[in-house]
Formats: C-alpha cells, structure tokens, sequence
C-alpha cells in the first residue's frame, strides 16, 4: 500500500464536497437542498479531522470546530425545514 | 486478533451494503424503513467489533448511544411521516 | 477623561446584546424599555470605544489569558471600530423605530413586536463579535449569528413573500458558510494556525493550499456579501423584509461580510493581493455596480430600489481591490471602511424613511408616494440627505470616501477605475434623482385620513442621514490616512 | 479455550447477520421481511455481544455489553411491532401462496 | 496499515458517497431521507476510524438520531414532490458538464489537500493541558482554550429556537392516535435510561470523549421520544419556565464568561483553583440547555399556554 495515509478519506471528503455543492445549485426542491448541504458540510468535516490526523499527535481543535460544526449544522437546518414546512403550507 | 475484528467489521459492511439493495428497491416505506433498522443494528456490531480491534473504550459509548437511538427513527417514522390517521393539523400556523 | 478600558468595552460590545436578546426571550414579554436601554448602552460603549482607539490605535485582548495560536484573539482595529461605531448608530435607529413601527400588541404585530427585539440584539451582537474578531474559525461561528438572526428577521411577517425570500437568503448563507469552512480547513491544513497574526507572518503566496483556501474563503464571503453574481437572493429579502430590518441587513450585515473580505485581504492574505486577483475583484465590482445601477433605474417599488442600490453599492466597494494592488494601502483601505461606513448610515436612513413614506402612502409604488408635505416632508428629507451621501456629494462622508478612492486611482493611474468609479457615481445619481424626481413632482394624495407619523418614525431616519452627511467634515481629521490605518495591516 | 468460545460466537453472529440479508432481500412482503429480521439481528447482535464479553475480562465492560443487548432487544421488538402495524394500517396485505 | 483495514475504509467511504448520492437525487422523497440518515450512521462509524470518537458520539447522537427524527417528521408534513416530466429530462443533459465540472473540482480539491503538510496544533495543546483544568482534550478546546467559540454556537441554537418558534406554534400538538400500547411502554423503559446516559456522558466529558453536546443530544431524544408517545409538555412548563430552560445555558456561560473578567482579569479566563469546577458547572448548565433547546427545535414551535378553564 503505497497511498499516502488519509488518501482515501481525503477523496472521499471531496467528492462529498462537489455532491454536496452540486446538489445545492442543481436540485429544484428544497429539502433536496438541505440534504445537498449537509452533505456538502459533512464533506468539509471530513477533510478537517483527517488532515487533523496527519501530525505526530492528534489534533484535538479540527475535533473541537467540527463538534461546533455539527451543532451549527443541526442548529441551521432545523431552521431551514421549519422554514420549508411554512412555505409548503402557504402554497398558492 | 485484531485482524479478526476488522475481517469481521468488514464482513458486517459489505452485508450491509447488499442490503441497501432493499432501501432502493423499496416497494414501500415499510420496507426502506426496515433497511434502516438492518444498518442501526449492524452499525452497533461493526462498532464493538471496532472496539475490540482498538481497545477505545468510548466506541462502547457510541454502540450504546446507537442502541438507544435506534428506537427514535422508527418511532418519529410511524408517528409523523406515516402515520395511522393523518389529522388534520393547522401546520402550526398562527390562526 | 477617564474611560473604562478597551477590554471591558469590548467585553460589553459583545456580550451584553447577547444577555439581554436571552432575557427579553426568557421573560416572554416585550419592555421597550429594557431594549432601548440596553441599545443606548452599547452606543455609549461604542463611542467610548471610538474614543479609546483614537487615543490609544490597535489593540490586542487574548480571550481566557490564552495566547495564539492556541487561543482566540480580539483585535480592535481603527476600521473595525469605525465599523462597530456605524453598527451602534444603525442598531440604535432600529430599535427606536421598530419600537415605533410594531404598535400594537394583538396580532400579528403584536407576535413580531415580541420577536423583533430578541433577533435584533442577537444580529447586534453577532455582528459586533465579527468585527472584533481575528480567528479564522471564530469568525465562522459569528458569521453564523449574524446570518440566522438575519434570516429570522427577514421570516418575521411570515407572509409567503418574506419566508420565500428568507429562505431564499438562507440557503444562500449557509452555500457560502461552507465554501468559507472549506477555506478556512485548506489554511489550517496548511498552517495549522487560525490567528490572523500568526497566519500573516507565515503565508506563502505561491503555495497552491494558500491559493485554495484564499479563493474558497473569499467566493464564500461574496456569497455572503451578494457580490455580483452571486447577488439573486439579496433585492428579495432586503425588499420584502420589514423596513427596520432591511435597514440592518442592507446597511450592516451585507457589509460585515465585506468588511470580511476587506479585513483578510489587506490582513493575513495580503501577500496574495497581485494585479491578477485585484483585476478580477474588481471586474466583479464593475459587473455588480452596472446590473444593480441599471435594475435599480427599472424598479416601480420603493424598497425594491433601495435594495437593488445595495447591490450596487458593493460593486463600488468592491473597487477597492485592484485600487489596492501596489501603492501605499492604507488610504485605499481607509476609503473603503468610510465608504462602508457611509453606506451603513445613509442606506439604514433610506429603508427607515421609505418604511414610513409607504406607511404614509399606502403603497409600495413609487408613482403613488406621497409629497413633500405634512409629516412626510422629514421622511422625504432623510431621503434626500442620504442620497447626497450615497452619491458622495460634498460635505457627506460618502465623498470623503470616494475622494480617498479617487487619490488612488489617480497616483497609481489607474485610468479605468477611475472611469468605472465616475460611472458609477452617475449612474447612483440617475436612480435616485429619477426617485426623487418622480415622487416630488407627481405626488399623489395618499389615503385619507392619513397614518399617524409618530417622531420614532421620523426621527431616526433623518438623524441618521445627517450623521452620514456630517461625518465627513470630520472623517479626514480622524487619522484615517494617516498613522493609525498604517497599523492595521498586522504583521506588517 | 473461553478465547476460541468468544470467536466461535462472534463468528456465529456474523452468520446470523448475513441470514437476516438474505431474508431481507429474498423474501416476498414486508411482513415476512420483518419476521426474518428483526428475529436474526436481535440473535446476531447477541451472539457478537456474548463473544466479546468472553474476550474481555472486566466486569464493568461486560456489563455494557449486555446493557446494548437488551437495548437492542427492546427497541427492536417494539420496532418490528410499530412497523407492522403501520404497515397493515396502510392497506399493505400480507402475502399469501 | 493491514489490506484489511484498506479494504474496510475504502468500502465505507465507498458506501458513503453512494448514499450521499442517494440522498441527494433519489428519485422519491422518502427514499432519499432514509439514504440520507444511513449516511449520518456510516459517517459515524468513519469518525471512530479517523479515531475521533468524540464526534462520533456527537453524530451518532445528533447527526444521526435527531436529524433524522427532524427530516422525517419534516417529510411527514411535506406533500408530494412537484416535478414536471419536462425538467426531469433537462435535468439529464444538462448532468454532462456538471459531471465534467464536478470531476475536475474533485480532482483539484484533492490534489491540493493532498499536498497540505497539516502542522496542527496537536503540540500545543498538549503543552497547555495540564493548566487547563479538564484530562479531555477536546473538553479542554472546547470549554477553555476555544470556550468563545462554544459560547457564540450556543447562542446560534437558541436564535435557532427563537427562529422557529417565531414562525408559529408547536407542531406536536396535534397528535394521531397512539398505535399500540407498544410505545408509550417502550417509551417508559427507555425514558430513565435516557436521563441516566445522559449524565453518563456529562461525567465522562472531563475525562474522555463525551460532554455537553452528546449529552444534550441523548436527553433531548428522550424528550422528542416521550412525546411522540403521547406525552404533553406540562401546563407548569408553559410560557416563562420553559423559556428560561431554554434560554440558561447561554445565560449560564455568559456568567462564567464576564466573572472571569472580574475573577481572573480576562474575558473566560478560569482562577486555576476553581478551572475544574467552573468548567463543570458550564458543561452542565449547556448540556442541560442543549438538551431542552433541542427538543424545542424538534417541537417546532412555542407549545402554547392552554388558558384556564378550557381542557
């Protein structure tokens, strides 16, 4: 095995990033775009705590923001489906 | 030893990951819904089956934390996306 | 004079809107005097603030006694307060009009009254933590308050229209946030520091991850920002939204997120600051200053122009960063905080003052405004004030502004800009005197009997509009060119 | 020798696991579906649970072990129930020959 | 590293992309909910083999669990999705050049992050731990080196709270009726567990992974689930109380936050002697305050103040 150690996370975390950034401006329906950006965010967590992983010690401030990260997330997106909800009541 | 563990973590994924055939196939909620429970409970064996590769005692605390999860998906699915008698409820709008 | 220090100021610019939106929450009730309490308290706090930093320039407060890279910064810089001071007066003007402007107590009215001030103080403090801010991921988090709050101001009528545009904005919001996150993870990916200082003293503009992060980071804030092309949801939320909070959102949060990108670039990723990525900044600007002008000509709402304005507006701001690519930066961006400043101050007073003329008038069209009379004439003069000092005449500080600007572009010759700068002038000339023009001459009636005009609807917009017209006189004493912007590039 | 009891279970664990798949994918209706399931993981999850807890020697670690068991075992048969029930509330008629 | 673990990783991000894909662009609605919480769970697992179990306890909880509960209770109140036949077959075709441009992105992306040397600040706060009143790390960013941080995300949840509940009432007050007495039995079976788990977690933040978040998270699903099952926010709680329950974790912090101002001279600066007390105290109040804030979120909407004499 000769990849650098993280390669795979790293790939993944990009291509999460490009569904996630992709799905946002493509799809039409809004909790499609809610999904779209969880995704995308998760992807940007990912690449945080992996290159977090690649010193002689784990780095313990990417584990802090994305912690923060997740509850800002959790937090925005409770919003954005209340907001969607709403909307989807009020349809003409 | 360890390479058991993850022979066996890896065993329960590739399960898993054929079982997802179901999630796409559906036909109905029901059996999406029923997936979901499959990768719940895999998700807590391939967690203590990590455990045991690692030694990390907090992963008992994620498979614990799965466990008693579990119940919540399948709850909120039977009592709001599909429930028995729909009601006819205002959205929660400000009358 | 003996003020308090500028850590225990800051400590109350940032902590007291937060203490006091969770006890109006908390206390479910709506007592105006509390808030305006609280909003005259953080003025006087800004204003000593101000005081402070003339006297004493930069400073520097370490949060829990930690140093960086380990711990979180707040830096007080000149453009930062200049910022924080245009914040104060805007919040101030807001929370006395919105006092004035959600009257009843039943109703709809009565369920935004209880919200509006709670938001508003949340967006208050957000946007006061942002600009004390120096840490890359701190700034996220701030971001983020000031974002939702706004979000949650705009939905505040709950009208199809306004949740439409809220979510609109929203989704937005948060494209940018993570686009902004991605950068700031490439950059500690590669520096393994968030500090401004710190990273300043070691970024290597040629380095590929530097490059990554500083695009990421910046086509976040543009998001933010509604830079053109990224500028759809904007005309929306700040049109639809209720008149004081398009106030805040057109005149200081779109600008926090501009400062942002003004504060990283002539900050920590001043190095990458090359003829390239100025050129194509202010391309960017040039595009935004044009199709928000030319849209802002064609509008028959009120608001509608305002916050097409906006658009345009940024896009002039925007010039900044080709003005800013060789030569002696600080008046460039000393020009460009003051333009912020002004157009805090001037755009806040024309959303106040076109809340009440269509309160007055009964329609959002500007053909059925009313006239230049009765109570609405001190209405129409705020408008007229601050679109003096959007146009830049002299004495508003918006000509102080744009006169730093022009200084620029005529030491480094750059003839272009100063040819897209005098357009756009004009073209803000064009829209608002056709507002003017088709009002003033072709008034109509109004409903009868006619709204009451209570002062809370009169007052803060024209003193707002006088502030932004008087600053100026004084804007070029306050050091801006000179010693105390000359620090504010750290590391430097 | 309580080692190789500890891998035969997990082992046996594994198995039952990929039994409930196969019920999963093969079988004709929800109903059947469930049956085959949710009766496999709960026994699967046990047995990898049981070996485990032979592999370790600490008592409070056995404990947790067998405290996500019967977590697991509570929720998922209230689970299996909640979803049948809706299942059938929804017109879905159990398959017959 | 052993093949085998290559091989796992590989076919777990492998199954992750699949269900974000699914999640994003399945073609019903439901379907791609449920891709979407399966990859919160395998997302979870991935945090445990980047060896950060504290976020896969914060994801396990949050990311999986209450989403979750959020996005299907969200979808429950969704009618169907409007899609004309026309624009799905747009949608194709114009798939090429987003592929080919998301390709390229992906590509650039990982090259760079590829090449980042990734210092980290590892050292550091290992050099600062023993002054910094917790044996956690991450507890220690969190609640002191970074506590600002923290304090400003609280405040972004309760303006998410105040967001929703100013859009209108609760969404839970309208229930169907209880299928089975299956669930409010479970509920009564789980219901302490959730309360002690949650203290569990809170204990064990000083130490190792665990703390406020996950702990919050464990005890606003307890909440969400006993409500499901019938229960009602209590009359007493209405109004003020529950206000106040949601609101005191950042009131809480910002007391903290300003006595340190007084006590130690710095905004958030501890008294050494008192740094593991105080942070404590903090950790509780917001776990606590998480936890109702939390299930406020999941309400949807300020329950209303029943007034006296109607049932």
């Amino acid at each position: 095995m000769s990849l650098p150690p993280g390669t795979l996370f790293l790939l993944a975390s990009a291509l999460l990033f490009a569904i996630g950034t992709h799905g946002l401006v493509t799809c039409r329906h809004l909790l499609r775009k809610v999904l779209a950006l969880n995704v995308a965010t998760t992807g940007v967590f990912l690449l945080l705590v992996t290159l977090g992983r690649s010193g002689t010690t784990v780095d313990p401030v990417p584990h802090a923001m994305v912690l923060t990260g997740i509850v800002v997330a959790l937090s925005t997106t409770a919003v954005a489906l209340g907001l969607i909800v709403r909307l989807e009541r009020r349809r003409p | 030893m360890t390479v058991f563990y993850l022979a066996g973590a890896l065993f329960l994924l590739g399960n898993v990951a054929v079982a997802l055939a179901r999630v796409l196939r559906g036909p109905t909620a029901a059996d999406r819904m029923l997936s979901g429970e499959l990768m719940g409970t895999t998700a807590v064996a391939v967690l203590l089956l990590l455990y045991g590769a690692t030694g990390i005692e907090a992963l008992l605390d994620v498979a614990l934390v799965f466990a008693i999860l579990a119940a919540m998906a399948v709850v909120t699915f039977v009592r709001r996306t599909w429930p028995e008698d729909p009601v006819d409820d205002n959205g929660g709008e400000t009358p | 004079m003996d003020l308090p220090s500028t850590a225990v100021l800051v400590v109350v610019l940032v902590t007291l809107p937060l203490a006091a939106a969770t006890l109006l929450f908390a206390s479910g009730r709506q007592p105006r005097t509390l808030t305006l309490a609280a909003a005259l308290l953080l003025t006087v706090a800004a204003l000593a603030l101000g005081w402070n930093v003339h006297i004493e320039g930069v400073s520097v407060h370490r949060i829990g006694g930690w140093a960086a890279p380990l711990g979180i910064h707040w830096q007080v810089t000149p453009s930062g307060t200049v910022m924080l001071l245009a914040t104060a007066l805007v919040g101030l003007a807001g929370a006395v009009y919105g006092a004035g402007y959600f009257l009843h107590r039943a109703g709809p009215e009565g369920r935004m009254a209880r919200v509006f001030m709670p938001l508003w103080l949340f967006a208050w403090g957000g946007l006061n933590a942002l600009f004390v801010a120096a840490d890359l991921f701190n700034l996220y988090v701030a971001l983020e308050v000031m974002t939702l709050a706004s979000v949650a101001l705009v939905a505040l009528s709950a009208r199809r229209m306004a949740l439409q545009a809220a979510m609109r904005y929203l989704l937005a919001g948060l494209f940018g946030s993570v686009i902004y996150l991605l950068g700031v993870a490439l950059l500690y990916g590669q520096y393994g520091v968030l500090d401004f200082d710190a990273l300043a003293t070691m970024l290597d503009p040629d380095d590929p991850g530097s490059r990554a992060g500083a695009v990421a980071l910046t086509v976040g804030l543009l998001a933010k920002a509604a830079i053109f092309p990224l500028h759809f949801w904007l005309p929306g939320a700040h049109g639809r939204a209720e008149p004081p909070v398009s106030a805040l959102l057109s005149g200081l949060v779109v600008a926090a997120a501009f400062y942002l990108m003004l504060r990283l670039w002539f900050g920590p990723l001043a190095g990458m600051l090359n003829f390239g990525a100025g050129t194509l900044l202010g391309v960017l600007g040039a595009g935004a200053l044009l199709w928000g002008g030319v849209l802002a000509l064609l509008q028959r709402r009120l608001k509608m122009l305002v916050a097409y304005s906006t658009v345009s507006q940024f896009g002039f701001a925007m010039l900044v960063f080709p003005l800013a690519v060789s030569g002696n930066r600080a008046p460039v961006l000393a020009g460009g905080t003051l333009l912020l400043a002004n157009h805090a101050l001037a755009k806040a007073a024309l959303f106040l003052a076109a809340g009440t003329l269509v309160r007055a008038s009964g329609s959002e069209r500007i053909g059925q405004l009313v006239g230049f009379s009765g109570r609405a004439r001190w209405a129409w003069l705020a408008v007229i004030l601050a679109s003096a000092a959007l146009i830049g005449l002299p004495p508003t500080l918006g000509f102080s502004a744009k006169w730093l600007l022009l200084q620029a572009a005529v030491t480094e010759g750059a003839w272009w800009w100063l040819a897209v700068m005098l357009g756009g002038t004009l073209l803000t000339f064009a829209y608002l005197g056709r507002l003017l023009e088709l009002a003033l001459l072709d008034a109509a009636p109004g409903p009868s009997p006619p709204p009451v005009l209570t002062p809370a609807l009169l007052a803060p917009a024209l003193l707002l509009a006088l502030l932004a017209c008087v600053t100026g006189l004084w804007a070029f004493d306050f050091e801006l060119d000179g010693k105390a912007l000359a620090r504010l590039e750290p590391g430097s | 020798m309580i080692m190789m009891a500890g891998t035969v279970l997990i082992v046996l664990g594994l198995l039952f696991f990929l039994s409930g798949t196969v019920g999963l994918l093969r079988f004709p209706d929800v109903f059947t579906r469930l049956h085959a399931l949710s009766k496999a993981d709960t026994l699967a999850l046990g047995l990898v649970c049981a070996g485990l807890a032979l592999h370790a020697d600490d008592g409070a670690l056995q404990l947790k072990l067998l405290l996500i068991w019967l977590l697991v075992i509570v929720s998922g048969a209230t689970c299996s129930s909640l979803i049948a029930r809706a299942a059938l509330a929804h017109g879905i008629r159990p398959w017959q020959r | 590293m052993h093949p085998v673990e290559v091989t796992f990783d590989a076919l777990l991000l492998f199954s992750m992309v699949v269900l974000a894909w699914q999640g994003v662009h399945a073609r019903n609605m439901f379907r791609a909910v449920v891709s979407f919480m399966m990859f919160g769970l395998l997302t979870a697992v991935a945090w445990v083999r980047l060896e950060a179990p504290d976020i896969a306890l914060a994801e396990a909880s949050l990311g999986a669990g209450l989403t979750g509960a959020l996005l299907l209770a969200t979808l429950g109140r969704l009618g169907p999705e409007r899609r004309g036949p026309r624009r799905r077959r747009a949608m194709k075709l114009s798939m090429l050049p987003w592929l080919a441009l998301g390709l390229v992105g992906t590509t650039v992306l990982l090259a760079v992050t590829l090449s980042l040397p990734a210092p980290g600040l590892g050292e550091a706060v290992l050099a600062a731990m023993p002054a910094a009143g917790v044996d956690s790390p991450v507890t220690a960013v969190l609640l002191n080196f970074r506590a600002w941080d923290t304090l400003l995300e609280i405040g972004v949840m309760l303006l998410a709270v105040i967001a929703l509940w100013s859009l209108g009432q609760d969404v839970l007050a309208s229930t169907s009726r209880l299928p089975a007495p299956a669930l409010p039995a479970l509920v009564r079976v789980l219901f302490p567990l959730f309360v002690l788990s949650t203290f569990y977690l809170l204990w064990r933040g000083g130490h190792g992974p665990g703390g406020a978040f996950p702990a919050g998270a464990l005890l606003a699903a307890g909440l969400v689930l006993a409500l499901l099952a019938g229960a009602r926010v209590p009359e007493r709680m209405r109004g003020a109380p529950l206000r106040w329950a949601v609101g005191g974790g950042l009131f809480a912090f910002l007391i903290v936050a300003v006595g340190g101002m007084w006590a130690a001279g710095a905004f958030f600066a501890y008294p050494p002697q008192h740094a593991s007390i105080l942070i404590a105290i903090v950790e509780i109040a917001a776990g606590l305050s998480i936890g109702v804030m939390l299930t406020a979120l999941f309400l949807g909407g300020e329950p209303t103040e029943v007034r006296r004499g109607r049932t």
